[in-house]
């Protein structure tokens, strides 16, 4: 199994979650970050001066899936969330060992 | 005359009533836009009141309130305040001149706060402190002249008790033409764009209702009966207007907290001109009528797809408009002495209909041009990189 | 008699006080509850405040205020507040009738936005507006007449300066009974539920203090030395019970802001029917006392396993018991004409208790009643899922 | 005398407005500190409203407004309100003692929250509330008797209004002191410290800008020509402050939302001891230098490396002895019968410089000397521990 | 080393704690989350039509333990947090190479 | 690759972002989290008895960085962060994948 982090801009959140809902991936986890990307953030015009803004609010979700399943969402996901803009994002792709269901005590590895 | 110390008490409170609206419409738009523009949003309504304030102890009253200029502006003579005093005025003759100077001040304040409804999210802060200025000047004094300060309005006899015309159609249209010129923000009807603190919201809707207790019942410019009745048609409208937001959304969907407090907002902008002039039970009626009117115009306005998504147009501008003609309508001559349709006399519907009217269009166009003047020269939008990382810290290096 | 423009403007300010106290237990309760519950509470707060608006200005106030019938309630020559004016009526000698009124009116809509406690974090929305349209009318509308309105306990003589017994006894114990019938909520006991905002519970809790002014000091009715009189013992009620929680609490544990707010609300209740009656020194003992007892009364409640878990029942019921019987002991004739047992008038005391004890059965049981008959049909509590995902997202489609 | 039904309704209402600028302190420090120290600033604030409202009826009041002992103090007639009542008494010809008492009073608690500062994030909780209680009796009770009750600063022709030297100098040297005795925070200066909620911030200057129309324009002790220019002055000199600190703070980086409220808080303080002296014109001037100036100092503290980070020093002291001096300058016959350097009149500034000067030592001197013997003894400050893990749940037990 | 990544309910957050406590695991690092299980969220009745309440507030703890340690750390969590109810929630295993202690730098692997 | 996940006291965020900056790593995502190490919080006293506060605020930083990096991070976050205090936080790596841009599509492994 794998973890799938996605950390993109909260404007495309509902856009993402609508498309893997669409494509039956339901289960997720999602969290408030803030993130900056290799381009040191956005600067800004700031009375003749410059102003870096770094550590923009994103929207992170984790997806624990099936290997196979892998491709076919960073697929969705890239779709989805790309703007084609500064900031739309990363995917991060983890291994994950095992899955517990809590309510049954079931586990997939 | 004397000084009457109840009225002047109930003045002074009513002033300080008046001027927590401000922050109010600050509170009340900052929770509904994303979180990196709330301290944006409460410093636009908050930079407002002082900068208002300035003006208008420098000259904005006088324009207002000076001598008649051929019924539309008013002349110099209060300039720097001089001749407003502490004794009774021309238009207060129960109160100190300098008390209802600076009642009529903090209506100026609010409606300057109301407009920034129509740049919500984007507007450049350097832009804003000159189209604050020039707005103030050039679109509500002469408004406030027209009115109340013995324009061609007053003298036509077009009745506004509190500033239906004065304070809201023409913050309500300005903010209309505003979202026209500056236009749609990055993302609208595409991004999600979800009020970020809904609890803030509804305490600037308290305040807004606890406010206008001085608004309306100020009005009245005296501690007594019909103060009373204001105080009373206004707490009534805000009630109808509340309940019938909510019960009519509740069609569509849920009944929100945001659809309460929007539609008192609206009962209460629908009562403001006749708070003095109809009974509670037409007050029951203008505010029911207002919140469902308002609520109509707001979907109107999203299946549009114009971003003016504060909706000062459609509470404020379209509210004032129904209030100013309901005035018209349901005036009853026991209470104020002034008749409206329901007693026959069209003549008051008409003349209510033209002042509304006249104020919409002047608001609309004068502030239409201002806009794009502003907007050539200095520029009116921040760039796209700004408005992507939020005014909070564009424009003032801060966060929240 | 003519009108006082003092006294009117007082009352008209003291009108606007007491409206601000509606959010403010919004706020206050809020707070305390969970995150997914936050617009849930304020809304019902608000939504009280709508809701009673309308129902006293169409037969509220007559069934309140009109003419006494059987000593039980009021006839309906008030009904759309048909001859209630701008000139002073029966019950307000200085000021206009309309005011009167609508002073009162804040007083009902305050009242029902404590009750709301009893059934915190589990009501459904559609169950809210019938209880309360009914709760207001046949619990709050009977007790505000047998005590204000020449009902048979104002003819027996029990004093209630302020509503000790018509807001706070009736509020507390209607909560009480809603808890029991409403049960507890899914994991009350076993799961941890803390409150999620402090800093709106406080707050509330400042809008409260500050809204108290109006409630108490304007229940003078007139801008004089009694006005004062009861500023002072209100403030200082409420300064002594917050410091009596906050020193009793930290017996127990850290001195908590919780505690000292719920303290001052307890010192204000209980100062409530007494604070034109007794004198500061007074005060400070039945502020502190009230403190005291109240918290007791909420390790009681935690004890048996209640879940009432705003506390209207510990802070509003019982403190208004408290203090419905301290006025019985402290009041003194140089005040206000009325000596309680430290003057050796044991009467008082009794007429006082007995006022107060029935308030409390027929709130408790009428609400019991009422609860019951709108559980069985069309059901009070949202289902166990809508309790879980919470009332903000379940009754109102909104987030906070 | 009798008493004046309006002015006892305004200064009713200036009272319940002076009392809501206690937690608007709370809420304006509480915002500019670490999250895990808002529940102990505002409970800090909150606490001193109530110790003080204590205090002041038992001894306070008649501490600072006894009949004179010695210039220096006030005797022990009015212990436990002893002869104060609802009659109109010797400070106030129209309204009653006991309302003149509680106006007194709130000026009192707002000074002691304001002294908060000085220890922000790092005070023990249980020598808080000794210190508070020495501190209003030995510092704040001997200089209000100097000022406003019959001390030698009245006698020898001090002007102040509403307590520039009073309240804002005195409680912001106090805070100097007190900064200075208790240390720096840990890590100040090495660690990131940022405001953790700018938006209660705003809601607690906007509380502040609020009352302070009571406590300004409720100082002329009637409803009247002098509480409308009060009134007038009050406002206009915010507004400037406000507008002076955001342009001013503009050269050195993005004009802040915090910039823009500290400037407001800095003019209204410069305003204070004047405000019933000057003209709006002048007050325009005094608000705007008054938000220079403040910020300057500000900029100073920063660059001295002085942990009093929330400016009770830079705002209320600095801005305060600006105000007694700009009263000595601006002052004008014409509003209230005295004159400053601008009529000619230099002996009144002297008067106000030897005043404010001396309060300002009084304060500072006396202050330090209590702090260090509470140190000594019971410890003013935190363990390091309980530093780092946060005051509020530390010494309150709570999150929030 | 594994990090134990677990997602519950909130007012199952105390029990669990209490629950690692009592057993000697101390360390851990939580945050608030919002989440959605397989069964898209929780179906409502609304005014005849239905309506899905989907992301509802989680909290999420994070514990790197020792590999030995990770059943039992399952076995703990999954009876504390356990309600039987939908929405109990999800445990992951993910593998952990290294782990540093900053105030001492002292690491293990 | 790794993701390198370090948990550090607040006020040395900026430090150690700072720190960051200078050596050239600049993309990395932050939360807000609460956390508690081995000492099982920190102890109080408490009128006469004690009280324990756990569940501190803490920062975590998710950086992900080739392989030959992680040393190099490990070395800049530690030092930066550290107090040497109690509470200075910890630092985790996990592997990473694959990590992927959502702008470009591009892939990195
Ligand atoms: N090396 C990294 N480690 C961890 N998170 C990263 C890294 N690089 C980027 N991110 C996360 O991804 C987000 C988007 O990065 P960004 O540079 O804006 O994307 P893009 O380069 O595709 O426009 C950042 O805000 C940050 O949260
Ligand atoms: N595939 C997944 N990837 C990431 N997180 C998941 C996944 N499935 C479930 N979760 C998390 O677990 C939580 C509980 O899931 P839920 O379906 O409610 O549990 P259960 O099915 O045991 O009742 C969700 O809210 C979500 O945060
Ligand atoms: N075993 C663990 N699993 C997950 N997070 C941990 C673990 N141990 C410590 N942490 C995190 O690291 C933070 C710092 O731990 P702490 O014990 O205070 O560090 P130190 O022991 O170096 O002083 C904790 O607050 C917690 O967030």
């Amino acid at each position: 199994m794998k973890m799938v982090k996605a950390i993109i801009k909260p404007e495309r959140f509902e856009f993402v979650k609508k498309a893997l809902e669409d494509k039956g991936f339901i289960g997720m986890t999602i969290s408030e970050v803030k993130g900056r990307g290799e381009q040191k953030g956005i600067t800004l015009q700031y009375r003749g001066g410059l102003m870096t803004v770094d550590l923009l609010p994103k929207i992170q979700l984790e997806i624990v899936v099936r290997d196979s399943d892998v491709d076919n969402l960073i697929v969705i996901i890239t779709e989805a969330a790309r703007t084609g803009k500064i900031g739309d994002g990363k995917i991060f792709i983890l291994p994950v060992e095992k899955s517990i269901r809590i309510r049954t005590g079931e586990m997939e590895i | 005359m004397a000084i009457d110390s109840g009225a002047t008490a109930w003045i002074l409170a009513s002033t300080a009533l008046v001027m927590i609206m401000t922050p109010g419409v600050g509170f009340f738009y900052g929770g509904l836009v994303r979180r990196k523009n709330f301290i944006s949003m409460i410093t636009l309504s908050f930079v407002a009141f002082a900068l208002v304030s300035i003006q208008w102890v420098l000259f904005g009253y006088s324009l207002a309130f000076g001598s008649d200029v051929g019924g539309f502006i008013g002349n110099l003579q209060y300039l720097g305040l001089n001749n407003v005093g502490m004794d009774p005025g021309l238009y207060s003759t129960a109160i100190p001149g300098l008390l209802y100077m600076v009642f009529q001040l903090v209506f100026a304040t609010v409606t300057m706060a109301i407009v920034t409804s129509g740049f919500a999210e984007r507007i450049k802060f350097s832009a804003y402190l000159v189209f604050a200025l020039v707005w103030t000047t050039i679109v509500y004094d002469p408004l406030a002249h027209w009115v109340w300060g013995g324009g061609w309005a007053a003298q036509f006899g077009a009745l506004d008790f509190a500033g239906g015309t004065v304070v809201h159609i023409s913050s309500g249209f300005a903010a209309l033409a505003l979202a026209l010129v500056i236009g749609k923000r990055i993302g609208f009807g595409t991004y999600a764009m979800e009020p970020h603190n809904i609890p803030l919201t509804i305490l600037g809707a308290a305040l807004l209702w606890f406010g206008w207790f001085g608004f309306n019942a100020g009005s009245a410019l005296g501690a007594n009966g019909l103060a009373a009745q204001a105080f009373v048609t206004t707490n009534t409208a805000a009630a109808a207007g509340a309940m019938a937001w909510l019960l009519i959304s509740w069609l569509h969907g849920k009944p929100s907290s945001l659809g309460f407090v929007s539609g008192a907002v609206a009962g209460l902008v629908a009562i403001t001109p006749g708070a003095g002039y109809v009974t509670p039970m037409a007050a029951l009626v203008i505010g029911a009528i207002g919140g469902a009117v308002c609520y109509g115009m707001l979907l109107f306005r999203i299946r549009k797809g114009l971003d003016e998504s504060l909706d000062a147009w459609a509470i404020h501008g379209i509210g004032g408009l129904w209030g100013a003609m309901a005035t018209g309508i349901f005036a009853v001559a026991a209470v104020n002495g002034a008749s409206g349709i329901l007693e026959g006399n069209v003549q008051q519907f008409i003349a209510n209909a033209t002042g509304a009217f006249a104020a919409l269009i002047y608001a609309f166009v004068v502030t239409y041009v201002i806009a794009v003047i502003i907007d050539k020269t200095i520029g009116l939008r921040v760039s796209e990189e700004e408005e992507y990382v939020g005014l909070d810290i564009s424009q003032h290096g801060e966060r929240c």
